[in-house]
């Protein structure tokens, strides 16, 4: 492919840049690569030869356009272009009207055949229709030529994460690993415990001031019933176990105070 | 708490790219996520206040989208060394064949334009996700049908197919000869804007 | 023509990138291009135009840049939210430790599983509000003790602690087995373990 720059040259002929297009037919024949690359091929080329002879293509002289087709077809032979198979469809297409026109036709009768032309002349309107349409659509405003998104940085810089979900059984399935790898260090036992226990321990610190004392009491909840009694009292039971708590009563029967140890 | 207003262009500012009703809204926490009426009224206030300004808000097929208007052109693109990407005819007339005459194979591209159609135009149409494949015509070989996409609509500023050009009639024929030669002597009617693009993208 | 203001912002916008007062000069053709002193003074009333909205000119040291004021991250950083890779393994076995046998210490932590405990794991536990310190072992250094929180029971939609697949089970592994599996079916890819997430965060 060519890459012809806006401005740059169109051809360089013996090193002397051509900035205009060749005002006729003749073009210079090392020029001729370039501009015959410039065709999107035999209709293309086609077209350019009915505009530059100002034909209306309803009548077209199939003799004359063949004749300049075929000029340009051996010009690009002689050049080793390497010549697509569709500009010698063309041409043999070309060749074929231009034979219709000329036998007379045997069966007056069936007068009503179309023109040999027509095909030709249907597809290249076809053709010229899209190549308007892509005018058109190269000169709609577009982006990074004539529009340009606003675009500006955030002060802020990582994006939000939606976390990752966890199931269930992958926290079990973690915790199954883990004991398993601390069973075999064998330093750590892994009791059987009670989770409420647990949980109640949680909630008591949490409950507890480092700095007030708690009444004992204000820690049970009557609905909590029986049970809820009995885990709390266990979940206090271990906390002062672990030292985590410091409980004060004044005497005995008084009431029982706790608080976190600072 | 900031406007919604302001809050809108901030969030399209930042996108940089169009954003749907349903992504705008998304951007607020559910107990405060404004009505889509609400927010319509906020876009269209929004694009008041721009006016005289150097943004101007538009709805393209991909959603709302605060872009500079193209008034801004000239000096916009002095910012750039590089000139913008000019695309190749033949990647054009591809591409005007695809949105006008979408759903389209290969095939009936090479057969209006008749030429065989390089596989880098396509690639390129591809890449810049402008055109995609929506099935296949249950013909032998079951070849790809092509359409365009919404990025293709953005990137041309267009809502919707229905806001492409017109696709003229087939012209009178002496128009085609008449006129063109004109034009040819000018600006030749094999080359306008020629700078390929294909094989780079 | 546009006003300077005007195709200032355009320019600052287009360019996303803070822009030299060279560079923003270099976009207006030699015989238009405004004093320095012009462009400053146009710059600052952009400034003041900016109050309110959505946007806001800083000058850094790159030059000048719009940027999206910080104010307006809680709804921009909804825009770009993005689904984080899955937790490590190192991330599930800590939650779980602190799950059944909170409260307990980053170092007993540790002592089970036999590694030191990246902080970044714990940021991310109490990020997420799964994890909360409730005290403080009364051992030389006070370490922290963590326990779950009430949005660790909502998330894995558990009533209490007492609720948790008993802990027993840890130790038969053939009925773990066979839970996980049920469990993996009614909800697959909860988790592929070495996905790592620690050291982001």
């Amino acid at each position: 492919m060519t890459t012809v720059a806006e401005k740059s040259p169109l051809a360089k002929v013996s090193g002397e840049p051509y900035l205009q297009w060749p005002p006729d037919l003749y073009i210079p024949p090392d020029a001729l690569e370039v501009f015959l690359e410039a065709f999107e091929g035999p209709l293309d080329l086609l077209l350019y030869l009915i505009r530059r002879h100002n034909l209306n293509i309803l009548d077209i002289p199939i003799a004359e356009i063949t004749r300049q087709y075929m000029d340009y077809l051996s010009l690009m032979q002689d050049l080793q272009l390497d010549l697509a198979a569709e500009y010698l469809v063309m041409a043999a297409w070309l060749a074929e009207i231009k034979s219709r026109l000329l036998l007379p036709d045997p069966t007056p009768a069936e007068a009503e055949e179309e023109d040999p032309r027509a095909e030709l002349v249907r597809r290249l309107q076809e053709y010229e229709r899209f190549q308007q349409a892509a005018k058109a659509l190269d000169s709609l405003p577009r982006l990074e030529r004539d529009l340009f998104v606003a675009n500006v940085e955030t002060v802020e810089g990582p994006p939000a994460r939606i976390p990752p979900p966890v199931g269930l059984a992958d926290l079990l399935g973690a915790l199954r690993d883990v004991l398993a790898r601390a069973e075999l260090f064998g330093r750590h036992h892994v009791r059987r415990e009670t989770l409420s226990v647990r949980e109640r321990m949680s909630q008591v610190l949490e409950r507890l001031d480092a700095l007030r004392f708690t009444p004992f009491t204000a820690l049970f909840r009557p609905e909590e019933g029986r049970m809820g009694t009995v885990v709390t009292f266990l979940a206090v039971l271990e906390l002062l176990r672990e030292t985590l708590l410091e409980l004060a009563q004044a005497e005995p029967f008084a009431p029982i105070y706790l608080r976190k140890r600072l | 708490m900031p406007e919604l207003i302001a809050i809108i262009e901030a969030v399209l500012l930042a996108a940089g790219e169009p954003l749907s009703l349903e992504r705008l809204s998304g951007v607020f926490p559910e107990a405060e996520r404004p009505e889509r009426e609400v927010l319509r009224t906020a876009l269209s206030e929004l694009a008041i206040a721009c006016a005289g300004r150097g943004v101007e808000l538009v709805e393209v097929a991909g959603g709302f989208r605060l872009q500079v208007p193209q008034a801004f052109s000239p000096w916009v693109s002095r910012l750039w060394e590089e000139r913008a990407a000019h695309y190749s005819r033949a990647l054009l007339e591809t591409l005007a064949l695809i949105a006008y005459r979408q759903p389209i194979t290969r095939g009936e591209i090479e057969a209006v334009r008749g030429v065989s159609l390089s596989s880098s135009i396509m690639k390129t149409l591809q890449e810049r996700d402008w055109i995609k494949v929506v099935g296949h015509r249950e013909v032998p070989g079951r070849p790809a049908l092509y359409a365009t996409t919404h990025t293709f609509l953005d990137y041309f500023n267009l809502k919707s197919l229905s806001d492409l050009p017109p696709l003229v009639a087939a012209r009178e024929p002496e128009i085609i000869g008449a006129e063109v030669d004109l034009h040819a002597q000018a600006n030749p009617p094999a080359l306008s804007g020629d700078t390929r693009m294909e094989s780079s993208s």
